[in-house]
């Protein structure tokens, strides 16, 4: 059963290798196989439900073990990379149909869920790196397959990603430097035995990795673009499970790694949580506002989800890094949410795009009367994205507030609740200009999408009923987790949370049926009155004018316009253009700096007198030589 | 069990009576104030019979329809987490941070209705309003959290009773009083921050293209709202009540405030309106929240 | 100008830095180290009476076969850079030839030349001078005999057979030895002989033959590729 | 019984076809290009022999004449040496195997001969055990690399090629004149006997050879500020030739210094000063590999990045830093050579060296470009290829102790991998997902080119599954290169 | 020690020419210099005062009477590797004139960054 880590780990890989080479025959190998080999790593992962593996020893390396573990934590994120990923291929069958280069395409897809997977059961950093790694560039692989534009956003990607890599590969040294140990176990106790000034220098370089990965807010400028542009499976990858390994390893670093006390110890309490984890906190309150503000104002579907996305990580940040288990099990809850409704979102917004498109929210509309599926997966997505009750997105919100409200952190509250509400704005923005309004006359005969589209729909739709009503089941998860990292879990039950300890009640069932009460008695009312009929879109009222079909009698292009008014004005500087200009600048100073190759050969070797005679005039300087 | 059900019947009712004697006050006030003399006290419920009694009804798909019922099924969920006088009620299933977004599925259901009527002016008006909802949401969350934190419980029920006796909300955090009062105006979409629904502009924005049992429906949810937006404020800053009447008594007098204010004054444009809230609101709102962590 | 200044101060710290240096090593004095061991052990090792000889073949021989090589390289590079694509070029165009008095006269000390230069090379372990002086004598009579006749030109088919076969003698000489039993390149396997006499210190008088022929035949080489091109290619 | 391990074979058997190759070049030229790969095989064979005697002794040393080492010039073998001689005999193998099909320009038997020469010059290099034989190695080397660098005998090449002969002369010069100096402080030419000898010198004293000894490798090492013939040498050569250049013989450069510094000098001392220059070397290679426009170009500039970057791991002085260094020339070795080998098959195809015009070609010569970005990988350090391991054994090297100095250390290091990832992603980008410019035919280059590069990238590929026996290795190498103690003894105590 | 210092100053009489001079052929005279130069290093730090030349030409020349062989041996392999370069070097130059008809060095910058 041991060995079995193993085999858990390679078979994504494996289907990969297989899909990529099935393909080569029929294009239905390389489906099955993908499909296939994908729900198989799922089935797998069921049976380390309830069974934590402690040690596996892959090999030695730098005098360290690199083992594979998993613990209630690494399953839950291994769930939530294997479930997206499974999804995404299912998704994909359809949506990619007919580019080139797809056997390459389902063999990256597979290699990522594979690297992802490595890395939630990587027991030491140097695994952890390694898997780190191979993911970054191989989903660098996946966003450039979007086209043309999706190059240019493929390559801020990987720098930005081989730049957070490369800090924590710093991170990492410095950690093997000072303790020669890399296993997770070794290094918090030793890190903890002797706490140094250093040790704040390997969090923020660790730090700064994670936050690239899980796009916090000064680092998150690859996102808008390379979401956006990547194919719309890869995008709900990306979103959903890329992010979370970001925060998966936000929550290895503060808890595994360093835990609470140490950070503590390392710089004097001064604020409610730790100082190092209330910084992180600010950074992830900010990410959440500021890109709420600006997925207000986008014109794109797939940019306004990609904000969307950055704000959501901020939550799962900011409640990582309260503290506290209330905190820590909301964050984590957030996670599993956020993969579930953001992918359910990019599932929906991808099967918009095949059958129009198009993602110019401007440019849509009214699809609700030929996509009835995607749009109810829509509207369950944007309830639970908006953190209403009773879906999903709500209990977990609501476990952050209750955090900051507990730790008395009240600006970060207030950044949190702010960003909520402002997240009513997009959302509604989203489902408005796509699905409902004016139906353009272009798209008069667009289709649902196929079957197999739906599925993922369908299926992620129910998870956020299922978690949101019953979020018991995954706390049953996330608390066994927290109890593997000393963390008392706090109490709960299957439908909600008994309260207590500074902490409100919430009881999911309560709501949700006497919603279905009030919907019900309003349907009463509704039935009792006359029988209405159905009339056609131009039918309306336009203060005495006629709609006819070329009229575009619709609102949808800056739809938030005055809104932008507000809030413009601060956002003419932003990160972007800030790492542009440095770059820019490094660009100007780098050209100069090679013009030390002349190309004179006089130059040349006047290089090779003043070096020697450098040293001569050292030694001269000494006065004798013997 | 008998009980639960009587409350589960009868509050839905009180609460409607409540708001629809509120509406019928506020026109009759309003004419008053403008020296009118305006429609009988009992003229909403009239309308709202007269709509759902309409023979003839249009509709723009299922979405169009189920907008409105989903505002009137949120609203009666809704009051079911607002203790009135000597019943928790459901309070112990959702605190209120939980209520302040149980207090949204309306507003989203409402708009889901309002885009599905293709009409451009119901669009704007709900972009309209839920930018001023962004508005107001923020000195209101501040508020909010002085409060609670003020009395160091999340539950809306304990809050009520620890006014009891006269410890008013409104005299201990009275900065954070005056600015829920302001965010009541917001939230009520009255003057000045009546831009959602200004009928000069976007012919009564969301409503635009409502009629018959579909507006009647939305009439009984705006009689629910304003019972939800008065017992919260009462809840919150006045303490609850003993027994019921005290409690319709500080309604009224909340609400005969509003309307007066209401009836003098011009509109906001809608960014200016964000801008207001986001100015002075907000800055005598994080007043008093320092004020509170400050004083404990 | 301050380029010039800035130089000369530069180079000239190099030269009071290296003369520092050699303050401890003074000229004249013996410092030697293993050139003791070599002056000793030379007759009993080798049994060359040219010791330099004996150092330069025997005890770095190694030196040798890498100088033979470099050498070899650069004919090959000259050669390739001087190549022509069009070989009608190569056909030389008759020119004007010097007087009478240098073609005769060339011709007369020409084989004398070639003996000079053979006998210097033949007596390599007994005398100064060895391969590359003689080499380069001989090539000097080609040197010469091209100036008199600008327009005929050597066999360079020969000249690099002889090249590769000299080439290969010395490898294959050095490379017997470690078949034999001293397993060792470059052994000396042959009898030393006498001292001082011309058969005598083993393998020295065949390595430094062929030495001599490659060292000659390379060189006339270069100098062949270059009168080529300064007569027939120049212009382009 | 024929003693096939004796090391001095390794230059005995080259030259032997060398001047075969002069004696059949007149009947028959293309006979001559069937030599260097059969040589370089033998070579190879020869090396591989070696492996399990020098696991066994750590050195093997291999006498000429029959005399004891410190009289007369002798072969030391270790780890590094051998290592490095298998590298160069693997890549020679694999050029010459390429050049069969690639070279068409004349004259051919010159070139086969120079080839086998360069190849032969380097494994001399990293075998011996004599300063002054050293010298002569490298001027082997080097000799055969000037007329290579002008084979092309266009404008370019001419005029690259004279700007590194000039830099390669005055460089052989100086480390003659090194070398001069350290007979005349010690009397004895030998590696070991000079190290034993100079153990009485003080670090003043050794500084004025040490840094002769320095400069002259140095410039053919590549070391900053001497290095600037390099990215007009390397792509002027044929590619082949580049990617022997790139690939091994600045290596072998940085292996007489390393063997200079650790064995003869045991010079630790000087590291902060060497570490410096590997800095700067790093810097100025990647930042001007950045800004170029000519594939070749971009490599051999990238090529002086990685040997600041691997004389960096070097300099650091530990036998962490040692193995990581190692590992690194191994890891750049291939993946360069690979590279160069493919960036000659695609020249041929898109007739440009400009990156623009390579764009869109990754679909229309498929097996080259992904090769191309297999080599781009690994020498990225990406996972799972070797550099990988090597770029993370360095960096654990230098961070060993932490402080604000190493940490700054690390932070260029790893910011120069960030433009290595840059302009590396960047062409690579334009090869798969560029668009194919109208009207030029590409097709994928002939076998005889594509098998030999073939050949190199499944060396990487194993390397990348199964690094953990050469890591093993590394630090042994690593280890031995350390304890001096061991070399001298071999040489001046065995027999 | 005079030679020492002759030495000296062709080494860097020679670099002088290679940095200063304008002219293909004085470099390569230049590289001459410095091979010269070294040459006469080598062979002066062989000297022994008072030696013979190592040849045992006749009986009564004994060991210890003679100067280093060594250095005269490094220096026969320095000069031929010296002429090799210099013949290489001549090339170089001879094609570089053909190829910009001028052995004007500052004219020779094709290559450059």
């Amino acid at each position: 059963m041991n060995m079995s880590l193993m085999v858990l780990l390679l078979t994504p890989f494996t289907g990969g290798i297989l899909s990529y080479l099935g393909g080569k025959i029929h294009r239905s190998v390389r489906y099955t196989f993908a499909i296939l080999f994908s729900s198989l790593t799922l089935v797998e992962l069921f049976f380390y439900y309830n069974k934590p593996v402690n040690h596996f020893v892959l090999g030695k390396m730098f005098g360290s073990v690199m083992i594979l573990q998993i613990n209630p934590i690494s399953w839950l994120f291994a769930f939530i990379v294997t479930t997206i990923s499974l999804l995404a291929i299912i998704f994909s069958v359809n949506d990619m149909e007919g580019r080139g280069g797809l056997d390459f395409y389902y063999f990256e897809l597979m290699v990522v869920e594979g690297a992802m997977l490595g890395i939630t059961l990587a027991g030491d950093l140097l695994t952890f790196f390694l898997f780190w790694e191979i993911m970054s560039w191989t989903s660098y692989l996946l966003i450039i397959q979007g086209g043309n534009k999706s190059i240019k956003a493929g390559y801020k990607y990987i720098i930005m990603s081989i730049i957070g890599a490369n800090s924590m590969l710093i991170a990492i040294a410095m950690i093997y430097g000072k303790i020669h140990t890399l296993v997770f176990r070794n290094v918090a106790m030793l890190l903890a035995a002797s706490p140094h000034g250093f040790d704040i220098a390997i969090f923020v370089l660790f730090a700064i990795g994670f936050f690239v990965e899980a796009a916090v807010m000064p680092l998150h400028t690859w996102v808008s673009d390379a979401y956006s542009e990547a194919p719309s499976s890869v995008s709900s990858v990306l979103s959903g499970v890329l992010e979370k390994i970001g925060a998966y390893g936000l929550f290895v670093l503060l808890y595994a790694l360093f835990g609470v006390s140490l950070l503590g110890k390392l710089m004097p309490l001064r604020f409610p949580s730790p100082t190092i984890m209330y910084t992180i906190g600010w950074f992830a309150g900010i990410s959440i506002v500021v890109s709420t503000f600006l997925a207000i104002l986008q014109e794109d579907a797939k940019k306004l989800l990609a904000y969307s996305s950055i704000s959501q990580i901020g939550y799962v940040v900011l409640g990582i890094s309260i503290g506290t288990s209330l905190g820590v099990a909301g964050g984590l809850f957030h996670a599993l949410n956020h993969a579930i409704f953001k992918s359910l979102l990019f599932f929906t917004i991808g099967a918009v795009i095949y059958r129009t498109g198009t993602r110019n929210l401007s440019e849509l509309g009214g699809l609700i009367k030929k996509m009835p599926v995607t749009f109810t997966g829509t509207l369950f997505g944007i309830i639970a994205l908006a953190g209403v009750p009773p879906l999903n997105g709500f209990v977990s919100k609501w476990m952050i507030y209750e955090a900051l409200l507990q730790k008395k952190e009240v600006f970060l509250l207030i950044l949190a609740l702010i960003g909520s509400t402002g997240s009513f704005l997009y959302v509604y923005r989203l489902i408005h200009s796509t699905f409902l309004g004016q139906l353009p006359e272009k798209f008069k005969d667009v289709k649902e999408v196929p079957f197999l589209m739906q599925i993922p729909i369908w299926l992620l739709s129910l998870g956020t009923i299922v978690f949101g009503i019953w979020p018991g089941l995954a706390m049953n998860v996330i608390a066994r987790g927290e109890k593997f990292f000393g963390i008392t879990p706090i109490k709960y039950n299957l439908y909600g949370f008994p309260g207590g300890n500074g902490m409100g009640s919430l009881k999911m069932i309560n709501i949700s049926s006497v919603f279905i009460a009030g919907l019900i008695v309003a349907y009463i009312i509704f039935a009792l009155g006359a029988k209405t009929h159905r009339i056609s879109q131009y039918d309306n009222y336009a203060a005495g004018q006629v709609v006819t079909k070329d009229t575009k009698y619709n609102y949808s292009y800056g739809f938030y316009m005055f809104f932008g008014r507000v809030v413009n004005p601060v956002f003419k500087w932003s990160a972007d253009k800030i790492y542009l200009a440095w770059a820019r600048s490094a660009n100007v100073f780098g050209d100069y700096m090679r013009r030390i190759y002349t190309g004179n050969l006089e130059t040349y070797s006047s290089y090779i007198v003043v070096i020697i005679s450098l040293v001569g005039f050292l030694i001269l300087l000494g006065g004798k030589i013997w | 069990m008998v009980k639960n059900i009587l409350i589960a019947i009868g509050l839905p009712l009180l609460a409607f009576g409540i708001g629809i004697s509120f509406m019928g006050f506020k026109r009759k006030i309003g004419a008053r104030i403008q020296r009118r003399y305006g429609p009988p006290f009992h003229q909403p419920l009239l309308d709202i019979i007269k709509l759902l009694s309409k023979k003839s009804d249009i509709s723009h798909g299922i979405i169009y329809d189920l907008g409105p019922m989903i505002a009137l099924g949120a609203s009666i969920l809704t009051i079911f987490f607002i203790p009135i006088p000597g019943l928790k009620l459901l309070t112990g299933s959702a605190d209120v941070i939980a209520l302040l977004y149980i207090m949204v599925i309306g507003s989203l259901g409402m708009g889901l209705g309002a885009g599905e009527s293709a009409n451009p002016n119901s669009s704007i008006g709900i972009a309209r309003a839920l930018t001023l909802m962004f508005g107001y949401d923020l000195p209101f969350v501040i508020v909010i959290i002085s409060v609670l934190l003020k009395y160091h419980t999340t539950n809306l029920y304990a809050i009520t009773q620890a006014q009891a006796g006269g410890h008013w909300a409104m005299w201990v955090l009275p900065l954070s009083a005056i600015v829920g009062f302001i965010v009541i105006y917001g939230a009520m979409g009255e003057h000045p921050f009546d831009v959602v629904t200004a009928p000069h502009e976007v012919a009564t924005g969301p409503m635009a293209e409502y009629g018959g049992k579909h507006l009647g429906l939305l009439f009984i949810d705006h009689a629910f709202h304003v019972y939800i937006e008065l017992a919260l404020f009462v809840d919150l800053f006045m303490g609850g009540a003993s027994n019921i009447g005290w409690f319709y008594v500080k309604m009224f007098v909340l609400f005969l405030i509003i309307v007066f204010f209401d009836e003098v004054l011009p509109r906001f444009r809608i960014d200016d309106a964000v801008r207001f809230y986001w100015r002075w609101p907000t800055i005598i709102a994080l007043t008093s929240l320092i004020i509170v962590l400050i004083g404990g | 100008m301050i380029r010039k200044i800035t130089y000369t101060i530069f180079l000239s710290i190099i030269v009071a830095t290296l003369i520092l240096f050699f303050v401890a090593f003074p000229f004249g004095k013996n410092k030697m180290g293993v050139g003791k061991y070599y002056l000793n052990n030379d007759i009993k090792q080798t049994g060359a009476a040219n010791v330099v000889t004996a150092v330069t073949l025997d005890y770095r021989g190694l030196d040798t076969l890498g100088e033979v090589t470099v050498l070899f390289a650069a004919a090959a590079g000259v050669s390739i850079l001087f190549y022509l694509i069009d070989q009608d070029k190569k056909k030389r165009e008759r020119q004007v030839y010097p007087n009478f008095i240098v073609r005769v006269g060339s011709r007369i000390i020409f084989p004398f030349i070639l003996l000079f230069g053979s006998y210097i090379f033949i007596h390599g372990h007994l005398t100064p001078g060895g391969g590359f002086q003689g080499g380069s004598i001989i090539a000097s009579g080609f040197l010469l005999l091209y100036l008199a006749y600008p327009g005929e030109r050597v066999n360079r088919k020969k000249l690099a057979v002889t090249e590769g076969l000299a080439g290969l003698t010395f490898v294959v000489f050095g490379a017997i030895g470690i078949f034999t039993g001293a397993h060792s390149f470059l052994f000396n396997f042959f009898p030393k002989g006498t001292l001082n006499m011309l058969f005598s210190a083993g393998i020295l008088p065949i390595l430094y033959i062929a030495i001599g022929f490659k060292v000659g035949s390379e060189f006339a080489g270069i100098i062949d590729d270059m009168m080529c091109q300064t007569v027939c290619g120049g212009e382009k | 019984m024929v003693n096939l391990t004796n090391p001095i074979l390794l230059i005995a058997v080259p030259l032997f076809f060398v001047f075969l190759a002069a004696v059949i070049a007149p009947f028959s030229k293309r006979a001559t290009k069937y030599l260097p790969p059969v040589a370089f095989l033998i070579n190879l064979i020869i090396t591989l022999y070696l492996i399990p005697q020098v696991a066994e002794k750590g050195v093997i040393v291999a006498t000429t004449a029959g005399i004891k080492p410190p009289f007369a010039i002798n072969i030391a073998v270790d780890g590094l040496g051998l290592s490095l001689a298998i590298i160069a005999s693997l890549l020679g193998l694999i050029a010459s195997l390429y050049n069969l099909k690639y070279i068409t320009e004349e004259p051919q038997d010159k070139f086969n001969m120079l080839f086998l020469l360069l190849g032969t010059g380097i494994t001399w290099m990293v075998i011996t055990g004599d300063m002054f034989n050293l010298f002569v190695a490298f001027e082997v080397t080097s000799i055969s690399a000037f007329g290579l660098v002008g084979f092309l005998r266009d404008k370019d090449s001419i005029e690259a090629g004279f700007k590194y002969l000039v830099m390669g002369s005055i460089g052989a010069s100086l480390l003659l004149i090194g070398v001069v100096m350290l007979y005349a402080a010690t009397g004895t030419l030998n590696m070991a006997d000079i190290a034993e000898k100079i153990a009485r010198f003080s670090f003043r004293q050794k500084l004025l050879p040490y840094s002769f000894i320095f400069t002259g490798l140095g410039i053919e090492g590549a070391l900053f500020p001497l290095n600037a013939w390099l990215p007009d040498a390397h792509p002027a050569a044929p590619s082949s030739v580049s990617s022997i250049l790139s690939g091994i013989m600045t290596t072998a450069a940085i292996y007489a210094i390393i063997r200079a510094t650790v064995t003869v000098f045991n010079y630790s001392a000087i590291t902060p000063f060497i570490l410096l220059i590997a800095l700067l070397t790093l810097v100025f290679g990647e930042t001007s590999a950045f800004f170029q426009k000519d594939i070749k170009r971009m490599l051999a500039y990238s090529t002086i990045g990685q040997t600041g970057f691997f004389f960096f791991a070097f300099s650091l002085g530990s036998v962490q830093g040692m193995q990581g260094a190692f590992m690194q020339i191994l890891n750049h070795s291939l993946s360069k050579a690979m590279l160069f080998l493919i960036a000659g098959a695609m020249i041929t195809q898109v007739h440009s060296r400009n990156i623009d015009d390579f764009s869109g070609i990754g679909k229309k010569m498929k097996i080259s470009s992904v090769f191309f970005a297999i080599g781009a990988f690994s020498l990225m350090g990406l996972p799972p290829f070797f550099g990988f391991w090597s770029k993370l054994t360095i960096i654990f090297a230098t961070l060993a102790y932490t402080n604000f100095y190493t940490i700054t250390l690390v932070v260029i290091l790893l910011f120069m991998s960030v433009i290595e990832g840059a302009y590396f992603f960047r062409v690579m980008q334009s090869m798969f997902f560029g668009k194919l410019k109208e009207g030029t035919e590409i097709k994928e280059a002939s076998p005889g080119l594509v098998v030999p590069f073939v050949i190199l990238g499944i060396v990487i590929l194993t390397l990348a599954i199964y690094p953990t026996p050469i890591i093993a290795v590394s630090k042994k190498i690593a280890v031995q290169l350390i304890h001096r103690a061991v070399y001298i003894n071999a040489v001046l105590g065995g027999l | 020690m005079i030679f020492y210092v002759g030495a000296f100053i062709l080494i860097a009489v020679g670099l002088y020419a290679i940095i200063i001079k304008k002219n293909l052929v004085k470099i390569i005279i230049g590289l001459d210099l410095i091979s010269s130069g070294t040459n006469l290093l080598i062979v002066s730090i062989g000297y022994v005062k008072g030696g013979t030349a190592p040849i045992f030409s006749h009986p009564g020349i004994l060991p210890q009477m003679m100067v280093d062989p060594v250095p005269q041996a490094l220096t026969l392999t320095a000069i031929v590797i010296g002429a090799s370069e210099l013949a290489l070097a001549a090339a170089f130059v001879a094609i570089l004139y053909k190829h910009y008809g001028t052995l004007d060095i500052r004219k020779v910058r094709g290559l450059k960054w």
